[in-house]
């Protein structure tokens, strides 16, 4: 009787197990970076039918938010402007701008192409169905968009800036105090806890985080963890 | 931060590249275009008109939140597909999307409008609930909160039918023009029984215009009672005056309102409407209701006497005389010893209560039964203002019965005939009419209505009608305060006309229909009529009439008080009484169709009659013992079926009841059988409304027909009894026989069991002390806590602290902290037994809010059905009660989840899917579940509903469509899902759902509260860093948040709140008071929803006192 | 079989007392070869007829209940099933109790008779254990696929996630996972650390090809040296001393998912012993009804002899007692409750609708097995495979009555319900049946049934002279049909 | 013997029986061999002695394989339960006292890793798998796992000598003695 396996084959398990361990440990890698919201979400950025920019518009004119997103404090939803909203300046400014015609099909009756249908606005930032986000719930109570949104105001074509999932919202839920601002200063997007502590000394708050604590403890922020926080 | 550039190119100036989508055009239903291609276009032109905010604000499709619906019925969420935002192109006034709007309006019914308030989701009526400003509110029952359903049925007519064929709108425009056109025309309408000030107006107008027109009004179940006392003068009553009422088989709580029922269910707390008081048994009022089968207010009654329907006179006859008035001519005299016994103590009672008791018949009863009844009254001086009873006259004057419609057909006087009527005459006028036949005498007869019934196919011309959420009108509500109707939303389908823009049109110069919004987006002319209409009662101007939309109704705008006609004598020919081989069958009203008119309401088809606890079909009800003389009781208990092992007794699925022959005025009916408790011996019920249409599908195998009249809810429903019924026995008939026969049919029961098995659930107290070891009132209630097992079992004791981590997870003081820790809500809730009388208003309420499905027959008989309330329904017989052992007592229980501190459910889940909150709920999140159910079968009270199949997305009431899985029919975009709660998750296959103290609603009012007080600190000029903000601040007003079901309670039974409230609060006043227990105390699941024991006031002087208000308390 | 009285040197005193001879565990002297060849036959030589007949069908009720049904129920849903919103476990439960209480006797002869020295272990415990394998897998199938969202059963694995959330491991569920995982893994690496020494005799036998390649493979070129087996010895120690507490536990577990709940009638302390002695009754009753037909077939009348199958059935009348002191056991405590839920769920498991369960629970588990008290019922092998067949339908009707029957009739009269199987329980059912057996057919076709070595070690044992003795009566060439013929006639 | 030069492996000789088996095993034991091995085809009692071995070392291995299984278990159950997402279930405190809920997943844990333990572990004891090995390529060798004893002993052994050691595997009752040669 012969052997019917080479003598390489004696190394043969050893070596699968490491390539096998290695593969697998690649893949669960790859997957918990790759398949994870923040690499799926972060930095979806569509184009819109109007190339609308926030930088002009907030960091150049200094629109508030709510300028447009008119319910952001009142409603669950933040609202998209309606067309009316853009129409009450551009029906002036900048008109003629060929960027504006979806504007001009929907506003405005005198365009040739007019049908007054609603633009239609590529929606970047979406939870699921199941999960009831509510702006206002935030908005009132010191939480900025810029924490959830990031620096809108300097992005010339809207992109997801935070990657929205259940984790990313605990960690604030946890803790509130990292996010907390006057309620002042929750549509500011300059705002620097740094100089608003040194503009106003008489809060006798030394560091941000103590800023922080101290609004936590002054608005009686008390987020919590449960699941009909957020699904109903 | 690396950016990625999707998906999009850039897009080139000028052009867009995006094409009109939303899912609902992906989804691609027929329903969804249709409705899109006519409401888009418009409502942006209309949009684009700024002049007319009024009519603006209610046609907004609201296209987000009609597509987010759409899209969001799956839950599942892979990598994302575009999706967009389509704002509105105009703003709407008020409206705030993802914001409820809401609306005060009304529901038109035959016994006086319900007033509502509506909740709208941009545009989208989702939710009726009452509008409790109103000085008639009542609640709503189930058939108004299940109206809002009709409004996107799919099975709604949608077009006009000429013949019973499809017609175009030109032909019956030019119909219409034609018959305005001539002066001289007979017309005739057949209007419904509700009171309409618009409509009254108009017809003066159109008997102006046209003086040979005649109008009549028809409803197939209001029986005579409008005609008896005056034209248009009915009896209201206030229950709130009432110490002492006599129901003659009057459902005045269920299905017979005579005026609202809440202020009744007030007075049978001992404690109190908001349990502010000591318990004091001399603040309730006392019920005594005769009738034949339970009714909800035979199950409130304190004293309750079973006779047949037609014995009712006998017993008003002998009351009447004990209280020293003429009986019934022709009545017998009572001759069971303890039916005198019971007449004379209850007419004592009345008497000694005069000015503050009440007679009252049921409508349906003979007419000489309501003046006995008046003059019963008036001698007790019962009637007139300040007193219980108020005579008012309604508008709805000079109308014709439908034997007079007839006898005019046939005279010729009638060439066109308006159907206006929400009643079916084809199908439901008694037999001896033949309606169809009269019917088709008339030359040309057009009929509105929302169904394309037997009428609608029988008459020349069908025209859809507008539902009463998409069309202005007006009403008058039960004691006649002028209530207004006002549109939700355009008329979901072209051509769906309202009764007014109808008549309108024929007082228009050119006769043409202007339905739904005008041309150039002027308003329907209805709005003109109803604004003409009121400014005559409550002053021209806009703040006048502003102030009737907001708060919907004219205050001060009663009926006028009418002076009833009076009688002396009152002749009735009494039929011999039933028996056994000369039975009484009695037309009943249903609880679920009523007159037949709901027939395709899948929410309540499937809410079980409030008694028999059937679904989905009418059975024959007949008492226990008369099936036992009649020799079929056997049958109808062993509904063995041998080869089934799995379920031996014939539950569930493998129920199916006897079939009997029932012959009456000589037709017959086949029609299954059930045994119902408490019924009076030798009479059948059997409910009317059912058999309208059938198809190949049909159990029985009947034979197809009329499957065009209903949609999939309405068809294969029971047993039409219509045909067994004519105009001298329209309520009940006598010299009826049956006869067994060999098939069985198929019933799905909800509810099989109907004792409590000797356990405490449904507790009872009585107030009088019977002299045995139960005790005085103050023993029985200070025992209420330790009825049944809990008068044994030892207290509970936990091992464990509920507490956190001290280090982990420690609380401000850096201790661990207890587990159900917010400081701001604890959320409670208490069902008062007491003024529970068992209808399903909760039950269909908490459907419309949460976005329960409906699962089908077959499902509900499995016992898969959906509601997250249960309505339970015992029986509770008393052994040794001498008086009449066959009449139990009926105690409703509504069981949803009860969040119980200590949740057995929470538990057994492996993957953390229903948790506490910190706030006292019992959550719930279907995202995580998966579906092992190890949670419904340890919740003892089996709160739990799982969806075993994709109800939302296949229609479960297509045969064997949830069986096929993949390949079953799809309903997206089905038209009633445009009902959706747009704040509650849609379930998918596969996760457990249960009530959750409508946590939407919470959530809602504490965002808000927390929003209001950033407001006010704002408003007061301080920086936020000095804003003071307390637990005070943050808790949202006492009893500011209703749960639907309590807001729908017609009874106020279910009380709820923050515990933090402490007596602040009617919650909390009710933990508080003796007849406060937890369901099923022994276990320790320490429940935050408790039940308050049910008191019984029976008048000691009755001989059926002691065994009243037991039907716990001799439980061990 | 008579036991004869022989006598023994006693060392010390060179007095002869008597002692019982030990019944032998193999019989008729057969040598190592004999052995060796006996068993490899079973997978080497042609099957029988018998082999298709069973293995064909079993195949393709396997395929069309297994795979058909999951498939129907997965794209339709748990509906397909007669689950109610009140009998929320149904049939699928049962069956998994059902299964994994059978796949208890195989760790358990291997495991606990091993510990315990009982060498007529050797001969039934890799059957026995194979019988667990796929007990498990069947049962494995219900619980996996009768939660609602099968697709996301993920969710009970302890991974890191995006939603930061985590299981609940308080509960008897997730206890059940790791439980049951856990069991199946030991038992699998249990079942093939055994078998390494017996597939490399068949690596050994086979002619070069796919068969000795494959056979190759799996044997890890076992050597048999005693280095080797000094390490492999420790291994078998340790992992029966693993597997003892381990199947013990399993069942325990398996009963926490009733016992922790609040419901009447689970909500015992009884329901740990009870559920394990009851996996072991019932895991007995299905390794006779197994082995008794294949002893047959395969002609081990010399391997499992009278002794094994009388002692298992001593195990299961010990057994089946406890049971029935457990199902005495729970009537009375229902009763010295004093609470009426409790007196209440038993009142109708015994008079309510459910009542033909019951009574089909007491007589197959608890009467029928009081049988084996009789050494004649013991020794008759149509009793033994009769008994053990009401044993196995007897356990099924246990979890029926259990589950089925309690949650029908809970704590609210209001929502009682019976329940009634749906023909996709029942096809599913069967299909585990079928594949169990399917699964067992292509375990005897390929893999040694009976352990080789270590029936060649008990040989030893039982004879440690064996080995010297010149003649061994068979050299083990004989067909089966031979071997079946000369039994017959040597018994005659 | 073929004719390619290959390295030798050792001698292999056959025995009678396990007892001869057993008697041999001392005598090269005490022969002061190191690298060799009996071949049974099951596991002879006493034959570590015979041989010299001593006791298996897998225990300690099990035994912190299975330690590590309860500290995995009691770190994943404190860790999710208390530390990182308590949450609130059935009033059951989420702090130290849960612990007894984390049992079963620690014992079942503690088995698991036990049971791998046990399987790596002995794996890399024997050192298999081992596909190839010279003594599969003996003629006779292949009894060993039927009803052949055999002892070989290495070429590698220090005290080996392809004379004085087949002597005395003849010497202790060896039959078949046979020189057993690495393939290639």
């Amino acid at each position: 009787m012969a052997n019917i396996f080479p003598r390489w084959s004696n190394f043969l398990p050893i070596k699968i197990a490491v390539c096998a361990g290695s593969a697998a440990a690649g893949v669960a890698l790859a997957f918990a970076y790759y398949a994870t919201p923040k690499a799926l979400t972060v930095g979806y950025q569509p184009s819109q039918p109007i190339p609308f920019s926030h930088k002009i518009h907030v960091d150049q004119l200094g629109l508030d938010c709510r300028y447009c997103h008119s319910f952001v404090d009142v409603s669950g939803h933040s609202n998209v402007p309606t067309g009316n909203t853009c129409w009450n300046c551009h029906q002036h400014i900048q008109r003629e701008s060929p960027k504006l015609e979806p504007l001009h099909r929907s506003m405005n009756p005198a365009f040739p192409g007019y049908d007054g249908k609603p633009i239609e606005w590529v929606r970047i930032h979406k939870s699921p169905d199941f999960v009831y986000f509510n702006h206002a719930a935030h908005v009132n109570r010191g939480v900025s968009c810029q924490s959830c949104h990031g620096n809108v105001h300097q992005m010339e074509v809207v992109w997801q800036d935070q990657n929205h999932s259940m984790g990313w919202c605990l960690e604030c839920h946890r803790a509130p105090e990292n996010h907390l601002r006057p309620l002042e200063e929750v549509y500011n997007f300059g705002y620097d806890a740094e100089t608003y502590l040194s503009n106003n000394p008489q809060l006798g708050v030394k560091t941000t985080k103590d800023l922080g604590l101290k609004l936590k403890e002054q608005f009686q922020v008390n987020p919590k963890e449960s699941c009909a926080t957020c699904h109903h | 931060m690396s950016k990625r550039i999707w998906q999009h190119p850039e897009v080139p100036a000028g052009e867009t590249t995006v094409s009109w989508r939303s899912a609902g055009q992906l989804e691609d239903s027929p329903a969804f275009r249709e409705w899109l291609d006519r409401e888009f276009p418009q409502g942006a032109a209309e949009m684009a008109d700024e002049s007319d905010a009024e009519t603006s604000r209610r046609s907004f499709l609201k296209l987000m939140g009609a597509s987010t619906a759409l899209a969001g019925f799956g839950m599942a969420a892979c990598r994302r597909p575009e999706t967009y935002i389509v704002p509105y192109t105009k703003a709407p006034e008020w409206v705030i999307p993802g914001k409820a709007t809401y609306y005060a309006s009304s529901m038109p019914r035959a016994n006086g409008a319900t007033p509502l308030v509506i909740t709208t989701f941009e545009g989208r009526p989702t939710k009726l609930a009452p509008n409790n400003l109103h000085p008639d509110a009542e609640g709503t029952d189930a058939f108004a909160q299940a109206s809002v359903l009709d409004l996107y049925s799919p099975s709604r007519s949608r077009q006009i039918l000429k013949s019973g064929k499809s017609a175009k709108r030109e032909e019956l425009d030019a119909v219409i023009a034609a018959i305005a056109a001539d002066k001289a025309a007979k017309i005739g309408f057949l209007f419904g029984a509700d009171d309409s000030p618009t409509r009254n107006r108009l017809t003066k107008e159109i008997s102006a215009k046209f003086p040979a027109a005649k109008f009549y009004q028809y409803e197939a179940l209001t029986g005579e009672y409008y005609s008896v006392l005056g034209d248009g003068v009915k009896l209201v009553a206030d229950f709130a005056k009432a110490d002492r009422i006599l129901a003659l088989d009057c459902d005045f709580a269920g299905t017979d309102p005579q005026g609202p029922v809440t202020p009744f269910f007030a007075r049978r707390k001992p404690e109190g409407k908001v349990y502010d008081q000591k318990p004091d048994a001399s603040k309730m009022n006392r019920l005594y209701a005769v009738e034949a089968a339970f009714s909800l207010t035979g199950g409130m009654a304190d004293h309750r006497l079973r006779v047949a329907a037609s014995e009712v006179a006998a017993i008003t006859s002998a009351i009447a005389k004990e209280l020293g008035l003429f009986g019934i001519s022709g009545a017998p005299q009572l001759t069971d010893p303890k039916q005198v016994e019971w007449v004379k103590a209850t007419a004592a009672d009345l008497k000694s209560h005069s000015g503050k008791s009440m007679v009252i018949v049921g409508s349906r009863q003979p007419a000489v039964l309501h003046t006995l009844a008046q003059k019963i009254n008036q001698t007790l001086d019962n009637i007139g203002e300040g007193k219980p009873l108020l005579a008012v006259q309604r508008e709805n004057q000079g109308l014709g019965s439908i034997a007079t419609l007839k006898a005019d057909i046939d005279a010729g006087n009638i060439d066109t005939l308006f159907l206006l009527t929400p009643s079916n005459p084809v199908y439901d006028a008694p037999a001896d009419l033949d309606f169809a036949a009269t019917l088709a005498k008339v030359k040309t007869s057009i009929q509105l209505g929302d169904r394309t019934h037997a009428t609608a196919h029988a008459a020349t011309w069908h025209i859809p009608a507008a539902h009463y959420l998409e069309s202005w009108s007006d009403a008058r509500s039960a004691r006649g305060t002028y209530t207004v109707v006002q549109p939700m939303i355009l008329p979901l389908y072209p051509n769906c006309v309202s009764e007014l823009e109808l008549l309108l049109a024929l007082l228009a110069e050119n006769g043409k229909i202007l339905d739904g919004e005008g041309e150039n987006a002027a308003p329907s002319p209805a709005y003109d009529a109803v604004r003409k209409t009121f400014a005559a009662l409550g002053g021209e101007g806009e703040a006048a009439w502003k102030k009737l939309l907001r708060d919907g109704f004219l205050a001060g705008s009663q009926y006028p008080q009418a002076t009833p006609r009076a009688y002396e004598a009152f002749l009735h020919t009494h039929p011999a009484a039933p028996t056994k081989d000369s039975l009484e069958v009695i037309f009943a009203t249903d609880a679920s169709v009523y007159d037949g008119r709901w027939i395709d309401n899948a929410w309540l088809q499937e809410a079980p009659d409030p008694i028999s606890k059937l679904t989905w079909d009418n059975a024959a009800l007949i008492a226990p013992k008369t099936a036992k003389e009649l020799g079929i009781y056997d049958e109808i208990i062993a509904t063995e079926n041998p080869r089934a092992l799995g379920s031996p007794d014939g539950e569930g699925e493998n129920r199916k009841s006897p079939m009997i022959q029932v012959t009456v005025n000589g037709r017959t009916l086949e029609i299954p059988v059930l045994v119902s408790f408490g019924q009076a011996e030798n009479t059948i019920i059997i409910p009317l409304g059912y058999g309208q249409a059938f198809d190949k599908d049909d159990a029985l195998g009947r034979k197809p027909a009329n499957q065009s009249h209903v949609g999939l809810v309405g068809i294969n429903r029971g047993f039409n009894a219509y045909p067994l019924r004519n105009s001298r026995s329209a309520y009940f008939a006598t010299g009826a026989t049956v006869k067994l026969t060999d098939k069985r049919y198929p019933v799905a029961l909800v509810q099989e069991h109907n004792s409590m098995y000797g356990r405490a659930l449904a507790r009872e107290v009585s107030t009088i002390d019977a002299h045995d070891e139960k005790g005085g009132f103050e023993k029985q209630l200070a025992n209420v806590v330790k009825q049944g097992n809990d008068s044994h079992a030892p207290p509970n004791i936990s091992l464990y602290k509920p507490k956190g981590s001290a280090r982990w997870n420690p609380g401000p003081d850096g201790k661990a902290q207890p587990l159900i820790n917010d400081p701001l809500h604890q959320w409670a809730m208490s069902i008062d037994l007491s003024a529970c009388m068992g209808c399903n208003s909760c039950l269909v309420a908490c459907q419309a809010e949460n976005n329960i499905p409906v699962v089908g027959k077959e499902q509900v008989a499995k016992g898969r059905e959906m509601h997250w309330i249960r309505m339970d329904r015992y029986f509770a017989a008393q052994k040794d009660n001498t008086f009449d052992a066959d009449n139990p007592a009926l105690v409703p229980q509504p069981v949803a989840c009860v969040h119980c501190e200590s949740a057995p459910c929470e538990t057994v889940c492996p993957v953390n899917a229903t948790v506490h909150t910190e706030d006292g709920l019992n959550a719930m999140a279907y995202n995580r579940c998966i579906g092992t159910r190890y949670c419904a079968n340890n919740c003892p009270y089996k709160a739990r509903r799982f969806n075993f199949f994709d109800y939302n997305k296949r229609n479960p009431l297509i045969k064997h469509n949830l069986y096929r899985g993949p390949l079953g029919e799809r309903r997206d975009g089905d038209s009633e899902h445009l009902q959706r709660n747009p704040n509650v998750t849609v379930r998918m296959r596969g996760v457990m759902e249960k009530c959750t103290y409508c946590v939407q609603r919470l959530k809602d009012s504490v965002i808000r509260q927390k929003r209001g007080q950033k407001q006010e600190a704002l408003v007061a000029g301080k920086p936020s860093t000095e804003m003071e903000v307390t637990e005070k601040t943050l808790r949202i007003p006492v009893d500011s948040v209703k749960v639907a079901c309590q807001e729908a309670c017609p009874a106020d039974a279910i009380v709820f709140g923050n515990l933090h409230d402490g007596d602040q609060s009617s919650m909390g006043r009710s933990k508080m008071i003796e007849r406060n227990y937890d369901l099923l105390h022994y276990i320790g699941t320490r429940p935050r929803t408790s039940y308050l024991a049910r008191v019984k006031n029976p008048n000691p002087d009755m001989p059926d006192a002691k065994f009243i208000g037991k039907a716990t308390i001799h439980m061990v | 079989m008579a036991s004869s009285t022989t006598t023994a040197h006693e060392p010390h005193t060179g007095v002869k007392l008597p002692v019982l001879e030990r019944e032998k565990l193999i019989l008729n002297e057969r040598s190592y070869h004999w052995i060796t060849e006996r068993i490899c036959g079973v997978v080497e030589n042609k099957q029988p007829l018998l082999w298709w007949l069973l293995f064909i069908p079993s195949a393709l009720i396997a395929a069309i209940g297994v795979g058909g049904g999951l498939f129907h129920l997965v794209s339709t849903g748990v509906g397909v099933w007669g689950n109610t919103n009140r009998v929320m476990w149904g049939w699928p439960i049962v069956n998994f109790v059902f299964w994994i209480g059978i796949g208890h006797a195989g760790t358990l002869i291997s495991a606990i008779l091993f510990l315990t020295r009982q060498n007529w272990r050797t001969s039934i415990n890799r059957a026995a254990e194979a019988m667990t394998i796929f007990a498990v897998m069947c049962a494995g199938i219900f619980p996996a696929f009768h939660v609602g969202r099968v697709w996301f059963a993920w969710f009970l694995a302890p991974v890191p996630n995006a939603n930061a959330v985590w299981q609940n491991f308080k509960s008897p569920l997730l206890w059940d996972v790791f439980a049951v995982s856990t069991y199946f893994t030991v038992s699998l690496i249990f079942w093939f650390l055994g078998m390494v020494p017996d597939l490399a005799t068949i690596r050994d036998r086979c002619k070069p090809g796919i068969r000795k390649f494959l056979y190759g493979i799996f044997a890890l070129g076992w050597r048999g040296g005693n280095r080797q087996w000094s390490h492999y010895e420790m291994a078998y120690l340790l992992l029966a001393a693993l597997s003892t507490p381990l199947v013990l536990s399993v069942h325990s577990v398996v009963s926490f998912d009733f016992a922790t709940s609040v419901v009447p009638g689970w909500h015992t302390t009884i329901f740990p012993p009870y559920f394990v002695a009851g996996a072991i009754f019932g895991g007995f009753a299905m390794v006779l009804t197994i082995m008794i037909p294949a002893r047959f077939v395969y002609g081990l009348q010399d391997l499992i002899t009278m002794k094994h199958i009388d002692n298992m059935a001593k195990i299961i009348l010990l057994t089946g007692t406890i049971v029935g002191y457990a199902y005495l056991m729970e009537l009375f405590v229902a009763f010295y409750s004093g609470a009426i839920y409790e007196m209440d769920a038993f009142k109708f498991r015994i008079a309510g609708p459910y009542w033909w369960a019951y009574a089909a629970m007491m007589s197959l588990n608890v009467i029928s097995p009081q049988f084996f008290w009789f050494k004649a019922c013991r020794e008759n092998l149509w009793v033994v495979m009769a008994i053990a067949m009401c044993v196995n339908v007897g356990m099924w009707f246990e979890r029926f009555v259990i589950i089925v029957t309690t949650l029908a009739r809970m704590w609210l009269p209001g929502d009682w319900k019976t329940f009634s199987p749906s023909p996709q329980d029942q096809m599913l059912f069967v299909g585990t049946i079928g594949m169990f057996l399917a699964l067992f057919m292509l375990f005897l076709r390929f893999l040694p049934c009976i352990n080789i070595a270590e029936v060649k070690w008990t040989k030893l044992e039982a004879d440690p002279h064996f080995d010297d003795k010149e003649h061994h009566p068979d050299p083990g060439a004989t067909t089966i049909a031979a071997y079946q013929k000369e039994l017959v006639g040597s018994k005659s | 013997m073929s004719t390619t030069r290959k390295r030798v492996y050792g001698y292999l000789a056959e025995f009678k029986s396990a007892s001869a088996l057993y008697k041999a095993a001392e005598k090269v034991r005490d022969a002061g061999f190191r690298k060799w091995d009996c071949y049974s085809p099951y596991p002879i009692h006493g034959l570590d002695g015979a041989m010299g071995l001593k006791r298996s070392i897998l225990p300690w291995f099990v035994f912190f394989g299975g330690m590590t299984g309860t500290a995995t278990a009691f770190a994943l159950a404190y860790s999710t339960q208390v530390v990182i997402y308590p949450t609130v279930v059935q009033a059951k405190p989420a702090n130290i006292f849960t612990i007894p809920a984390f049992f079963p997943v620690m014992f079942e844990l503690t088995i698991l890793f036990s049971g791998f333990t046990v399987l790596f572990g002995l794996l890399a004891l024997i050192q298999l798998p081992r596909l190839n090995h010279p003594l599969f390529a003996s003629r006779q060798f292949h009894r060993a796992t039927d009803d052949g004893f055999f002892i070989a002993i290495e070429a590698r052994d220090p005290k080996f000598s392809p004379n004085q050691t087949k002597e005395l595997l003849a010497e202790i009752g060896g039959a078949n003695i046979e020189l057993v040669e690495e393939e290639d």
